[in-house]
């Protein structure tokens, strides 16, 4: 076999690999996109419907807005369930809130750590433990403590609790783009006579910008799809989406399929844009300073 | 014999009879301390003691209550949780003898270690596949990331619509395959957790993945091509070269799917609340039912704690083997020790 | 019941007494409907905006009658908390925990009010009821589902409740008859015993054509479920009067059993699926025969939803001769009812809106909900009502028979704890973790231990409302 | 007059690594001052020290006599030039120019020009607009010499200015930094590890290694007075011969004797007393000839241009080197005398120290 012949077929072989992996991972999301469009007795069908005859966009309007359903003896508005609308706005605040938190202060710490080593890097790795012990494990005293202080059911609460397990990846990420920047630049612009203040805001941030925005978005998407926590430290005023979601198990129609599937959509569709957007940085924030460049 | 020689030996006598501050008394008459030092400890300190009071506000408390709870028998039938009767070890001597926590424990590292490996062999075969550029990469890069950013409620459900006996998945591996495949997902004990596991599969090899393809992106060409031009075959390249090089990386990739792995919770409860048999019930899911469902809230701080404490070990052993990995990469990259230190 | 008899006497006074008070407007006193004798007690009850934790599943259907009591009364419901009903047990305990005014209602599983009353969470509803003038008018025994050491601590809404129902369709096939009858020398007939039902679903289990003739769950948090129908159709009872249990009996080990029996005619995925799973595969006719809560009924009637409306018989539970003589019990969980806060400061305002939902008129609308189909019937006028049979059709009377031997689960503290060591067991036994003769036995030595821990003194004194709630028939008329 | 002062300066990082022991250095002002060693010495360190960016363990820095240990960085009117230039990504040439008068508040209008008249004066005009990253290696050296002229330090410190170039440029480049110091009149601190550069530019050279100072002196002295094994190695290129050996007494005086030759020492080292010691001598004072008492075999001849290089066979591992005119026709394999200029010997005992009787 010629060297030509034998790297074409190597070729087809990695496209090969690859589209069979492309479609495991493709498969899923677009069920949950093809369910969202399905009538009711297409949900869970035997054989399954891959994609409905009929397809209707009745279970968007059920989730996103009051609907009407006619039968025999009239018609009757089908509200099912509550509106999603708040929990929207609740995952966003708390999500955006409690992720500006975690990645200001992370930032900070982050800097003191690659510039003056304000912490060691034992400590660094020890501060990975905030993120590795499972919620479960405190989510039961957490919840009677926030409710001696009020915290409970309140945005403050749920922000206090991602920005503290968040902060370790926060730390970690936003070092590893500080650590890229070189010293010198720093230096230079202090020579020059800026304060330090100065020379974080002026040289520092915005050299390191997109690296912050890419954390931000990452945290982001770790808090706005976190659910024990927000199940058990909610009550009637911050339900977040995902928990919101959880309840879409019918009793009697058996699980809404479509109607979560729509919810799902709704939900995920914000975190893929935005996985997308930072899909450059997200390797470095994960290598934890394990990979030179 | 005097230090310096010649000229230099006039320079330091002419600098030590040279006036000075010492003898003349300095313009300025700041304190003699370190301002670099100085400012750098104010600063440390500042962030620090932020640090410190925001944990011990929130996290102090709170392991408090559990050591409280894990020491006292309190009930939910009987009266306030602070007039709870004091039983000493009693407690944990119910959790260490009770064999379900054993085989949830036994469970949830079977479950994280099989998820850790599964998410780790494919994210490590599709980045070797995919780190050098070519045709469609940032296609295949966009569509492989996608289940992370995928809410794990939602796979546990999607999960559901797919796997049912007569389901899609199903479906299409009988049409794959050419005959009927029955596979029982959701109803067989002895394959429920590997259900679990490939859920968390699906939903994870995106961390190794883009882990590993920026540890192979940013490995040095020429140690790869000296190789291959001393004649070593592409498999001793990796075997010899690339994976030796990449073993911080590989090691961290491990150990943090590992952690969180075990942390599972969404998925399994969603999908299985324990069941079938007692096939899911990992070590989250005990706990919430032990808390959740029985009440027992002292029973399962005293668990929560057993397994804070096995947590705590293994999170040390993890991060002792990361701490001499880093080591060992930053003696090999040799990084900017003097002007950083 | 002397007890109780004399407690309804006083009921009677205070409604004497409520329409004297009213005498103005003699008239009016006479014809003095439920709606407004809840109305003129609410108004007296100062406070907010009520703030409940209730799945809106439930809810819609109950919404719409809240206006007319917010504008005779100056208060409604201010904001609910949307979960579902299944998790709202642990939530309403957390709320007990830490002594919570902020809900002033849950809507659960009556179950559960052992539990939560022994927590301290519960208010007794007796004397607003009394001040109301309000009493459940409930089909059979099923009024004492609410009560709890001789106080009521809840307000049905839903009468959950399992009917029979097999495909009338299948068995009205000649040949089919026949060939049933040649094999087992004896009609094909409507299920009285379980016996008979498994030779029925036996008979018409047919996998090769995507038939797997039983419907009956059997996954770990449900299947427990059926388990209680045959223990107590055997006439088992799972405690003696000194709370030993009393699983490990003739009576138990006939409804283990009977339970795994089913195996044979189950689907291979019935250790693994719920109702979510089930219900479809019921209503796209793919079973033959199960009992289940008649809110299926339905569902499987609406012809928008399902390809089997007309095509079911509904009827009494079967029974068993075990105990020598014919015993029939249905279960009836989960009971979805309105359970008031004793810490909220709206707890009266909670106990008559939870009234005003019960009244004959208000269920009649909400049972009747065509769409939201959550609340099953459970009031006496529902079984005549026009509009509730819309929505059930020939399922009503069915589930007025079940309703009449209506049985609760463990009704006692710890409740969820109880069924979950046995639901364990037996769902371990069902795929094959655990040999179905250790399931009682073990069971047992894991309850012993709830026992202790909850005090066997306490739940002694809890053992009289359990057993009141058993039907006072063994077979309705 | 700008004076600048190192008085008994350590620096230790960590505890355990001790960059910098005991270091006193004047520095006069418009001196051109060199330190110089291999990489690791302590120069880089004490560069950055004088500039703030690390505080000395102990010991004071004075510049006009006054402790400057506790200004920051920004307040010691210093300019700084850094080997990796510095520039400022994200900013044009012209802010990246104006950033330093910009910081200490001066008018618009005034910055505007002063960023033009620095611009010229390092011909740079062409570039203010453009962003640091479409500069080549050279351009950005010449931005980062006006970001720091246009603020008028006192003194200059460049940190290996121009080691991130090609060789050329570096030639080219280093007469450019010469020109400004003659233009400017300011004190200039330069930090290199390049012997040749050190040479070509110091007034004087700081010679340092392992933390200290070895030899302090102008490039001649240096050069033609080691007062060391180090710096006799250091500076040259080729570098000083250098045979293992020792002094033995004989009939004539001092003899030097190792197995590669042998040699009489001049009257100098008379008192010299026996043992250990190493000869040094520069491959241009090695005189080559026909005839003579050390004869040698030449194995390779490397022309370079004005000189050519005569390397011998040792049985060391360095070689012996000479340097001929280049019109000499030696060719390797010859056997030459070799005549080493006895005033021109150095002796090292054997802890480095030169041998001076």
């Amino acid at each position: 076999m010629n060297r030509n012949l034998k790297r074409k077929l190597a070729q087809y072989g990695k496209y090969f690999a690859l589209s069979i992996w492309a479609l495991i991972v493709a498969f899923p999301i677009y069920w949950i996109v093809a369910t969202s469009f399905k009538p009711d007795r297409d949900w869970f069908a035997w054989p399954p419907v891959y994609w409905s005859e009929e397809p209707t966009l009745n279970n968007y309007a059920v989730v996103w807005a009051d609907h009407k359903e006619e039968y025999e003896g009239g018609t009757q508005y089908s509200h099912s369930m509550q509106k999603p609308w708040k929990a929207l706005r609740n995952s966003l605040f708390i999500s955006v809130i409690s992720t500006f938190f975690a990645v200001g202060f992370g930032t900070i710490l982050a800097y003191g750590v690659s510039r003056y080593q304000i912490l060691s890097e034992g400590r660094m790795f020890q501060l990975l433990m905030l993120r590795m012990v499972p919620p479960i494990v405190i989510v039961a005293p957490l919840s009677l403590y926030y409710s001696t202080l009020h915290l409970l059911d309140t945005i403050t609460g749920l922000v206090i609790i991602y920005s503290i397990t968040t902060l370790p990846y926060s730390v970690w990420m936003i070092k590893s783009f500080i650590d890229e920047l070189p010293l010198e630049i720093e230096q230079a612009a202090m020579i020059l006579g800026a304060s330090r203040l100065r020379t974080l805001w002026e040289i520092v941030f915005p050299l390191v910008r997109s690296g912050i925005v890419a954390t931000f978005l990452f945290i982001l998407i770790l808090t706005w799809s976190e659910y024990l926590l927000a199940l058990i430290l909610s009550k009637t005023e911050v339900a977040t989406l995902p928990v919101e979601l959880s309840k879409y198990e019918g009793s009697v129609e058996g699980r809404v399929y479509g109607r979560q599937a729509a919810l799902a959509v709704g939900v995920t569709l914000p975190l893929i844009a935005i996985g997308i957007f930072i899909r450059k940085h997200l390797a470095r924030g994960f290598s934890f300073g394990m990979v030179k460049r | 014999m005097p230090p310096f020689p010649g000229s230099a030996l006039s320079l330091l006598q002419n600098m030590n009879s040279s006036p000075t501050s010492n003898t003349n008394g300095s313009t300025k008459s700041r304190p003699r301390q370190l301002v670099q030092a100085r400012a750098v400890q104010r600063f440390k300190w500042s962030v620090l003691s932020v640090l410190i009071v925001v944990l011990v506000a929130v996290l102090f408390p709170v392991l408090m209550l559990q050591l409280y709870f894990s020491f006292h028998g309190y009930s939910v039938y009987g009266g306030s949780w602070w007039d709870a009767e004091f039983v000493g070890l009693e407690l944990f001597e119910e959790v260490v003898t009770d064999p379900r926590l054993g085989w949830a424990i036994i469970r949830s590292l079977l479950f994280a270690t099989g998820s850790t490996i599964g998410c780790f062999v494919i994210g490590f075969g599709l980045a070797l596949l995919m780190y050098r550029p070519f045709r469609g990469q940032a296609f295949y890069y966009i569509l492989f990331i996608l289940p992370m950013l995928t809410v794990p409620i939602v796979i546990a459900y999607t999960g559901e619509m797919l796997l049912y006996q007569k389901g899609p998945v199903n479906d299409l591996l009988s049409s794959i395959f050419g005959r009927q495949v029955n596979i029982l997902w959701l109803a067989n004990a002895d394959t429920a957790l590997l259900t679990v596991m490939v859920l968390e599969v699906w939903n994870w090899v995106p961390f190794s993945f883009i882990i590993m393809m920026a540890g192979l992106a940013a490995l040095p060409d020429e140690p790869i091509e000296a190789a291959k031009i001393l004649g070593a075959s592409k498999w001793r390249v990796f075997v010899e070269i690339q994976l030796p090089l990449l073993r911080p990386v590989i090691v961290l990739a491990l150990i943090l799917r590992f952690l969180e792995a075990i942390a599972e919770f969404p998925k399994a409860w969603s999908l299985f609340q324990g069941g079938p048999g007692s096939a899911t019930e990992t070590i989250p899911t005990y706990l919430y039912i032990v808390t959740w469902q029985y009440f027992e809230i002292s029973k399962g701080a005293a668990m929560s704690y057993v397994i804070l404490l096995i947590m705590v070990a293994i999170v040390l052993l993890a991060i002792q083997i990361l701490r001499r990995e880093k080591i060992g990469l930053d003696q090999i990259y040799d990084s900017r020790k003097e002007t950083t230190a | 019941m002397s007890n109780k008899i004399s407690r309804r006497s006083v009921v009677n006074g205070g409604l004497t007494m409520a329409a004297l008070s009213s005498l103005p407007m003699p008239r009016m006193a006479f014809a003095a409907s439920e709606e407004e004798g809840i109305i003129a007690a609410a108004k007296s009850a100062g406070g907010t905006d009520l703030k409940g934790m209730i799945w809106s599943n439930y809810y819609v259907a109950m919404k719409p009658t809240v206006p007319a009591f917010k504008q005779a009364t100056g208060y409604g419901v201010g904001s609910i908390q949307d979960i579902s009903v299944f998790s709202i047990p642990q939530r309403a305990m957390a709320e007990a925990i830490t002594r919570s005014p902020e809900f002033d209602f849950f809507h659960l599983d009556s179950n559960m009010i052992p539990s939560l009353a022994s927590a301290g969470l519960l208010e007794p509803l007796d004397k607003y009821m009394d001040k109301a003038g309000f009493k459940l008018n409930a089909v059979g025994n099923f009024g004492n589902f609410m009560k709890y050491k001789g106080n009521t601590y809840g307000i049905v809404t839903d009468g959950n409740v399992h009917v029979h129902m097999c495909r009338k369709d299948m068995m009205e096939n000649p040949e089919e008859q026949k060939g049933f009858e040649d094999k087992h020398g004896k009609k094909m007939a409507y299920p009285e015993t379980w016996e008979d039902d498994q030779r029925l679903m036996e008979w018409f289990h047919r996998p090769d054509k995507g038939i797997w003739s039983s419907g009956n769950l059997r996954n770990r948090p449900n299947g427990v479920t059926w388990w209680y129908m045959y223990f107590y159709s055997a006439g088992g009872f799972p405690f003696d009067d000194d709370m030993n249990p009393t699983l490990n009996t003739p009576a138990g080990n006939y409804a283990v059993e009977t339970y795994l029996n089913m195996k044979k005619v189950s689907h291979p995925e019935a250790p693994g699926w719920g109702t979510p799973q089930m219900i479809p595969r019921i209503a796209s006719g793919k079973i033959y025969s199960c009992q289940y809560w008649d809110g299926a009924i339905g569902l499987n009637e609406n012809p928008k939803k399902s390809k089997t409306a007309g095509k079911y018989t509904y009827g009494l539970i079967p029974g068993s001769d075990f105990s020598g003589k014919r015993m029939h019990r249905s279960i009836s969980s989960p009971v979805a009812a309105i359970l008031v806060n004793r810490y909220s400061k709206n707890k009266e305002r909670a106990a008559y809106m939870a009234m005003w939902w019960a009244t004959q008129k208000n269920s009649e609308t909400i049972v009747g909900d065509n769409v939201n189909t959550f609340h099953d019937p459970w009031h006496v006028a529902h079984f005549k009502s026009d509009k509730v049979y819309q929505t059930y059709k020939a399922g009503l009377p069915a589930i007025n028979s079940c309703l009449q031997v209506a049985s609760p689960p463990i009704y006692l503290t710890g409740l969820l704890e109880f069924q979950d060591q046995l639901a364990k067991n037996l769902s371990e036994a069902y795929v094959g973790q655990r040999k179905a003769k250790d399931v009682l036995p073990e069971t047992e030595k894991a309850w012993k231990k709830i026992v202790r821990k909850i005090g066997k003194k306490k739940l002694k004194a809890e053992l009289a409302s359990y057993k009141a709630l058993f039907p006072k028939v063994n077979v309705p008329g | 007059m700008t004076h600048i002062e190192l008085k008994n300066i350590r620096k230790e990082f960590g505890g355990s690594v001790v960059a910098v022991k005991n270091l006193n250095l004047s520095i006069e002002h418009g001196e051109f001052l060199v330190l110089v060693g291999p990489s690791g010495c302590g120069k880089t360190t004490t560069l950055r020290m004088i500039a703030g960016f690390e505080d000395p363990t102990t010991g004071e820095i004075l510049v006009e006599n006054d402790v400057i240990n506790e200004l920051e960085p920004a307040e010691r009117n210093l300019g700084m030039v850094f080997q990796t230039h510095a520039l400022f990504p994200h900013k044009t040439v012209s802010e990246n120019i104006a950033f330093g008068p910009r910081m200490k508040k001066v008018n618009k209008e005034i910055i505007n020009d002063k960023v033009k008249e620095v611009a010229e004066m390092v011909k740079i005009t062409h570039l203010l607009e453009k962003l640091p990253a479409q500069c080549s290696g050279g351009e950005s050296q010449r931005v980062a010499v006006a970001r720091t002229l246009i603020t008028d330090p006192s003194a200059f410190l460049l940190d290996e200015p121009l080691s991130s170039l090609d060789a050329k440029l570096r030639r080219e480049m280093r007469a450019e930094v010469d020109r400004l110091h003659k233009e400017l009149n300011k004190t200039f601190i330069y930090v290199t590890h390049d012997q040749e550069e050190a040479m070509t530019l110091a007034d004087r050279i700081v010679v340092m290694d392992e933390g200290e100072i070895k030899q302090v002196g102008s490039p001649i002295d240096i050069y033609n007075n080691p007062n060391s094994y180090f710096v006799a190695d250091f500076f040259g290129s080729p570098s000083m011969n250098l045979i293992n050996g020792e002094i033995v007494n004989s009939e004539a005086g001092k003899v030097f004797k190792s197995l590669i030759l042998n040699v009489d020492l001049p009257k100098l080292f008379e008192n010299s007393a026996p043992g250990p010691v190493t000869l040094g001598i520069r491959p241009e004072q090695i005189g080559i000839s026909s005839s003579g008492d050390i004869k040698k075999k030449i194995y390779l001849v490397e022309p370079l241009g004005k000189d050519t290089l005569l390397y011998f066979e040792t049985v060391e591992e360095r070689e012996l080197i000479a340097i001929v005119e280049s019109n000499s026709s030696y060719r390797s394999g010859d056997t030459v005398a070799l005549n080493l200029l006895p005033e021109h010997i150095f002796l090292f005992d054997s802890s480095g120290k030169r041998i001076l009787n």
